[in-house]
């Protein structure tokens, strides 16, 4: 019979390390370019801020690394997460006029946050399974829907806080842990929840394994439609809690709020190295991925050598250039 | 029927080698093809029977070797080179667009043209043609997913008529065929062979070989072990050629039931999408045996009972209770185990590892609720060795193992929840001689422990020589039941094509 | 001793912004070659929470002096202002104030709701009572908001009505298409204000290619320049336009520049008005290198 | 062999009816809807107005029937809309100083339109076939390369068409033939010579079937790489013609011409029928999505009875609504 047993998986080893390497090679490069561009660069004020900034498109990721390995796709996260926001913030502004216990309030809105964006991933699952429609259809047309209800719950204009609520719920944003902003803790307890679910229990498997062969998940007796309502509702939840860390920083919500997160989440999900098709997640390479994109915007920032008009070419070629160095050549490879 | 064999190659193939990876998979295997031959191919499951072909075919290009056609030498930089020089091959898997015709599958990529435009009336009469010519009835316009295995059978080998071939490869294609299907296939290779084609045949059904082969190659473990004149030689000796030993006890014996053996299973008057009317019952410690046509609903009833789709009416009552299931999980918590006859479309996640798949139908065992990856590491050893999974490293993609490797792999991902009623369809669908009488055993064993078993085939012979009792089914109907000696091909087949009454339940 | 001062400003996601744009690099490029030691950083932003992005790495990494901001939205902007005044830069906020005036030092303000009154005004100038009039408005922002309610409190109680006011999204695509629409709907419209110009001269091509050019005039607004153009030159279809210049972040960049540079505090709100340019007057306002 | 075959076609062909008259019922629906609203919605004026409108997306969607049904994606088509006019508007001004002869100038703008769109779709589809890259990230990252290039170009503000080329130019978009108008008839060939090629020829076989299984394909001889690489072609001419009838409309291309086309299209070419894994073209149904997406927003324009604040709601339900009509009931009925 067959006698692979004198295999050395030398090969398959090297090949995977492009794989594991490519995104981290990019990010390593891009640390390089921030560095040679400005000495302030490696500060540890930048860095922290870098880190901070990447927690809300990164713990978004994260829950679309759950979607997209089990064969989806959401477009609809960034408008749930300013119509999640919208709702928070009207309700909290509700409360204070009927108690006075602030912190009452914040933790009322942070639960609302919670199950709005859950159930909001619950509708959408639920329209892809039992409604056998596209995964890419159901969420452009959610999208559409929760883009215009904030923008009608903020009559056009924008949500803001009441200051009073604002001063409790500030450090969710700005507060530090051991000196570890409270954005970051969050973001890396969400990676490494992530990552232990997506990897070392039954529903992960499950998420992975029908996303590569939804048949072979029904046979292997897979409630195939549960395993993606909770995929997206994980996702849900991920746009709550990145929503709960957001309102904070800017204390208010409008029609513009989380524009484009969708491909931003996206884009840091694939950069990361899990394929688009679904059958394969990796948590690690979201969260770098989530890091390569910050670090882009970042160092635009920082440097005059580049005209502004031209940010989203350098993005552009960025991007290409990292999904290559990890798909393209090690394709070459192998 | 030797002239052929005097005749100069048409293609050979000298000192091939293929290596996937650091694994070489063929050792530098000679191998032709003449004119008007058919030339068969024997080996066991993985003994590089298709790689070969496919080497020979442009298919792949090999690692060392060189290719001699028409008694010049030459490589295959393109498919379409290969086909250019008349070289067809009919895959082991099918290689069809589901999504798309059976007439534009029969004519993909080299389409008939008027002008700029397709030709489609050309096409659908030429297309209605060769499948008439196949006794097939598929419409020309179906969706191919819409077509039963072998229907999709028969649209490839239309595909590769198409194609005028001077050399076909085919690759098992009666794994999928009756014998009266495999009997029109057989009538199309004689023609051909008159004509002058090349024929090379794969098969692990010897009788068919010793039918129509004019040589006879036996890989080995990815070497030549000889090529001989077809003629005289048994199926028992080509066995004992592929596998290098005699090989006994085909058909192991499995003690009958006793009188007093639980009834596991009844099912009366079952109906479900593509079953009608089923009634059978299941007992400890016995092998039912589900024969019929293709088409005839066994697969059928047998999703509807684990709950895939669900069944629409009748009764199942499983050990004494009423139970209807509305999905595979419920079934599987009543300890009922099925094993599909597509192990690649709905058994196995090819691109994912052993272990991965061996542990998928049983997770909840392992996770508590993390994943004990070292208890699924250890139990997918037991278990491997328990069916005697041949495979270099747990870490292989299932899709890379050879058909026999993954039924048993299968087989230990279901044995993993300790069914107690084993639903096994075509348990031997394109596995060779070998890794067969193992599959037989484990039935055996199984059956022996008090479990009951349910085999669901197309060979009469495996259903015979396995079967305590034999359910046969027609139309979605079952149509009658042959117990102990009364069991026998005839009256299996009087039933299976609605001759007979039905006789008990 | 060398100066920095931060720019932040929306990116050039539509006409107006795009003059902004245009503006706030001719200020950088002048004012760095007439100060030596000014080094002056512009970051363009997509959004507020990108916005909010550029201001860390002004505080982190550029370490500015001061800080020359139109925010993207006054309320989600305020707290990170703030956190970069905290770190001693000296703020300079354009066109839209902050929720917490305290924050900052130079306030050279728009008057969006004077955008709108003044276009009203005009409407109700020209027109006579019963005359219908419809509106154009932009992405839904409080600035939308701000310049609909001027618009609507100056025609409130002339005998104006105003039929429909959809949304155009500031883009002269949109425009275009909503103007057919309008001109579907209603069978005689008497005058037509946008929001922006860009929108007006999107309306405007509906409006010409129904062949009703005659039956009404339009008024936008923002200054660009070739609206000014046409103003000046008598155009009968869009007669005035109401300047909200763009310029005004390169007069915030110099009041910045000045409180570094020269010898007095520069300190407080500088109001720019909305004034309505009409042709008497459009000569003045026209800038021709401006891309919007 | 089988007898319970011969019962068979009757059930399949009832399910296609569904998948046929899905998206043409949603079109029927609308336009009884927005009789009703307004009297003047099935003015002749108002009718061509929405074919005339839809022609951009529809041209446009028309080429993502191709990339679509070979199993890739084009983020990309909206900003290299932009670029395309962009270019072809500074080509003709500047032309202007050096020649006077203005039809020459149009010829030379409209070849330039056409070379810049293909090229740029041959640029996509090398990169997803030699780069080994998913056609999403590719075109994701192309996307923000075009739109950052045609606001670069425009120094962040509007290119705008000299008047003098317009004049001659501007039949193209508001000249009619036959009372029909020039996009309309354009709109209609594209649409035709889409559905021959996709229908009825062998490379729009191929495309289908590259979508289908691109292993199949490539087992039967086709070049896969090549089909991908002139679908995206197609998609690029298509975005060319759409933006050559564009240019003479406004006269004009900035930062924000051509936005969200891309998932216009997309939702077209999806509403119509298409499936978005591949391998199921159809033409038809792209223009009758085409249709339907430009219905909406007539007859949101056309009516105060719902809330401004609330058009994206609607539409999300109706794309929603209508595929649901489409995939939803029919996969009920199998
Ligand atoms: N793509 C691949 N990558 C790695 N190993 C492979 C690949 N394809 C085949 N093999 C290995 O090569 C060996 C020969 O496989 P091959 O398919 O030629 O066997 P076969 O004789 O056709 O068997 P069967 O009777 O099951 O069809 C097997 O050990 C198989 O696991
Ligand atoms: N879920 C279903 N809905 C509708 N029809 C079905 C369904 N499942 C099976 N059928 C039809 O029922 C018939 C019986 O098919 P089935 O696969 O059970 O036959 P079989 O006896 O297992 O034959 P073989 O496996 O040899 O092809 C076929 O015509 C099939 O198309
Ligand atoms: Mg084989
Ligand atoms: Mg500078």
């Amino acid at each position: 019979m067959t006698d692979i047993t004198q295999a050395k998986p030398a090969r398959p080893r090297f090949s995977l390390d492009w794989k594991l390497l490519g995104p981290l090679a990019a990010l390593v490069l891009l640390l390089v370019i921030g560095a040679f561009l400005n000495e302030n660069f490696l500060s540890s004020a930048n860095l922290l801020n870098i880190l901070t900034r990447s927690a809300f498109i990164g713990i978004i990721a994260i829950g679309a690394t759950f979607v997209i390995s089990s064969g989806g796709i959401d477009l609809s996260v960034g408008s749930m997460a300013a119509f999640t926001a919208g709702v928070m913030i009207l309700l909290m502004n509700w409360m204070l006029g009927v108690t006075d216990v602030v912190w009452l309030i914040v933790l009322t809105g942070i639960a609302a946050g919670a199950l709005i964006g859950t159930g909001a991933g619950l509708l959408n699952g639920l329209l892809i399974t039992r409604g056998g429609i596209e995964a890419f259809i159901v969420t452009l047309g959610t999208m559409g829907i929760y883009r215009s209800l904030v923008t009608y719950l903020a009559d056009g204009g924008t949500l803001s806080l009441d200051s009073d609520v604002r001063g409790l719920y500030r450090p969710v944003y700005y507060g530090d842990i051991l000196g570890l902003p409270v954005p970051v803790i969050l973001f890396a307890l969400a990676a490494l929840a992530g990552w232990i679910v997506l990897n070392n229990t039954a529903f992960g498997r499950h998420v992975q394994s029908v996303g590569a062969n939804e048949d072979v998940a029904r046979y292997s007796a897979i409630n195939t439609d549960r395993v993606k309502v909770f995929a997206y509702m994980i996702q849900g939840a991920c746009v709550a809690l990145a929503t709960i860390v957001y309102v904070p920083r800017l204390g208010s919500a409008s029609a513009t709020t989380g524009v484009l997160w969708e491909l931003e989440a996206i884009a840091a999900v694939i950069i990361g190295g899990t394929l688009l098709k679904g059958g394969y997640g990796r948590i690690g390479g979201t969260v770098t991925g989530a890091l390569i994109l910050t670090l882009i915007g970042n160092i635009l920032n920082l440097t005059d050598l580049i005209s502004n008009y031209l940010n989203g070419a350098v993005q552009g070629v960025i991007i290409i250039a990292a999904v290559f160095l990890q798909r393209g050549l090690s394709r070459k490879q192998s | 029927m030797n002239a052929p064999v005097d005749r100069e190659p048409l293609l050979a193939g000298q000192g091939l080698r293929k290596s996937y990876g650091p694994v070489e998979v063929l050792h530098g295997v000679d191998f032709d093809v003449r004119p008007g031959e058919v030339h068969a191919l024997l080996g066991e499951n993985g003994a590089g029977k298709s790689t070969l072909v496919k080497i020979l075919s442009g298919f792949v290009a090999p690692s060392a070797g060189t290719l001699t056609f028409d008694g010049a030498p030459i490589t295959f930089p393109t498919m379409r080179a290969a086909e250019e020089a008349g070289i067809v091959l009919i895959h082991q898997e099918f290689n069809l667009a589901e999504l798309r015709t059976v007439e534009e599958n029969i004519f993909l990529g080299r389409e008939l043209r008027r002008g700029l435009f397709l030709d489609k009336a050309a096409m659908r009469a030429e297309a209605r043609r060769l499948l008439d010519e196949l006794h097939c009835m598929a419409p020309e316009t179906a969706r191919v997913a819409d077509l039963p295995v072998a229907d999709k059978q028969m649209v490839e080998i239309a595909k590769a008529m198409s194609r005028k071939a001077r050399i076909l490869f085919l690759d098992e294609p009666t794994a999928v065929l009756t014998k009266a299907e495999t009997a029109t296939l057989f009538t199309l290779i004689r023609r051909l062979k008159a004509e002058g084609v090349g024929i090379v045949f794969i098969s692990h059904k010897l009788d068919e070989v010793e039918e129509i082969a004019d040589r006879i190659t036996v890989l080995r473990d990815g070497e030549l072990v000889e090529t001989v004149p077809a003629h005289g030689v048994s199926p028992d000796d080509m066995a004992r050629m592929m596998v290098g030993r005699e090989l006994t006890d085909f058909y192991p014996h499995i003690p009958a039931p006793g009188p007093d053996a639980e009834t596991l299973l009844a099912v009366e008057s079952l109906a479900a999408p593509g079953v009608r009317d089923a009634s059978f019952t299941l007992r400890r410690g016995e092998v039912l045996g589900f024969a019929g046509l293709q088409g005839a609903g066994r697969t059928a009833v047998m999703e509807a009972l684990i709950g895939l789709h669900p069944a629409t009416g009748g009764r199942i009552s499983l050990r004494g209770q009423d139970v209807r299931f509305t999905d595979v999980a419920q079934s599987k918590a009543a300890r009922i185990a099925y094993l599909t006859k597509d192990r690649k479309g709905k058994g196995l996640l090819l691109g994912n590892d052993l272990v991965w798949n061996f542990s998928l139908f049983s997770l909840e065992k392992f996770a508590k609720p993390l994943i004990d990856r070292g208890a699924e590491r250890a139990a997918f050893d037991a278990a491997a060795a328990r069916v005697d999974l041949r495979a270099a490293s747990p870490s292989l993609t299932a899709g890379s193992l050879s058909g026999g490797n993954q039924q048993k792999l299968l087989l230990a991902k279901v044995l993993e929840t300790d069914p107690e009623i084993i639903i096994i369809d075509e348990p031997t669908r394109g596995i060779d001689v070998g890794a067969k009488s193992q599959i037989y055993g484990f039935i055996a064993e199984l059956a022996s422990q008090g479990r009951g078993v349910i085999v669901l085939s197309s060979e009469l012979p495996e259903i015979i020589g396995l079967s305590h009792r034999v359910t046969v089914m027609q139309s979605g109907r079952t149509t009658g039941c042959l117990e102990g000696d009364a069991i026998n091909e005839e009256d299996i087949m009087r039933l299976a094509s609605g001759l007979a009454a039905r006789s008990a339940a | 001793e060398d100066v920095t001062i931060g720019v932040s400003i929306p990116a050039a996601t539509h006409g107006w912004a795009g003059g902004l744009n245009w503006h706030a690099q001719e200020a950088e490029r002048r004012l760095e070659a007439a100060h030596e030691g000014l080094n002056i950083v512009i970051a363009a932003a997509g959004s507020a929470t990108e916005q909010a992005n550029a201001l860390e790495d002004m505080v982190a990494v550029q370490q500015v002096d001061a800080l020359v901001i139109l925010p993207f939205e006054s309320d989600p902007l305020t707290d990170p202002v703030r956190q970069v005044a905290e770190s001693g830069a000296f703020i300079t906020v354009v066109d839209r104030g902050l929720t917490d005036p305290s924050i900052q030092n130079i306030y050279v303000a728009g008057d969006n709701v004077g955008f709108g009154r003044s276009a009203g005004e005009y409407m109700v100038d020209r027109l006579e009572s019963g005359a219908q009039v419809v509106a154009m408005r932009g992405i839904p922002t409080v600035i939308d908001d701000q310049r609909m309610q001027g618009f609507e409190e100056a025609i409130d109680g002339s005998g104006i009505e105003l039929l429909a006011a959809e949304h155009a999204n500031w883009s002269r695509d949109d425009a275009f298409e909503v103007m057919q629409d309008y001109l579907t709907r209603f069978p005689e419209i008497d005058a037509v204000w946008a929001a922006d110009d860009d929108m007006a001269l999107g309306a405007l091509e509906a409006i010409r290619e129904a062949g009703r050019e005659d039956e009404m005039f339009l008024v936008g607004g923002g200054g660009a320049a070739a609206v000014i153009r046409g103003v000046a030159e008598g155009d009968a279809t869009i007669p005035a336009t109401v300047l909200y210049p763009p310029s005004m972040i390169a007069t915030a960049i110099d009041l910045t520049v000045a409180r570094f540079m020269s010898n007095g505090p520069v300190e407080g709100t500088f109001n720019l008005a909305s004034p309505l340019i009409t042709e008497a007057n459009a000569e003045a306002f026209y800038y021709e290198d401006s891309p919007y």
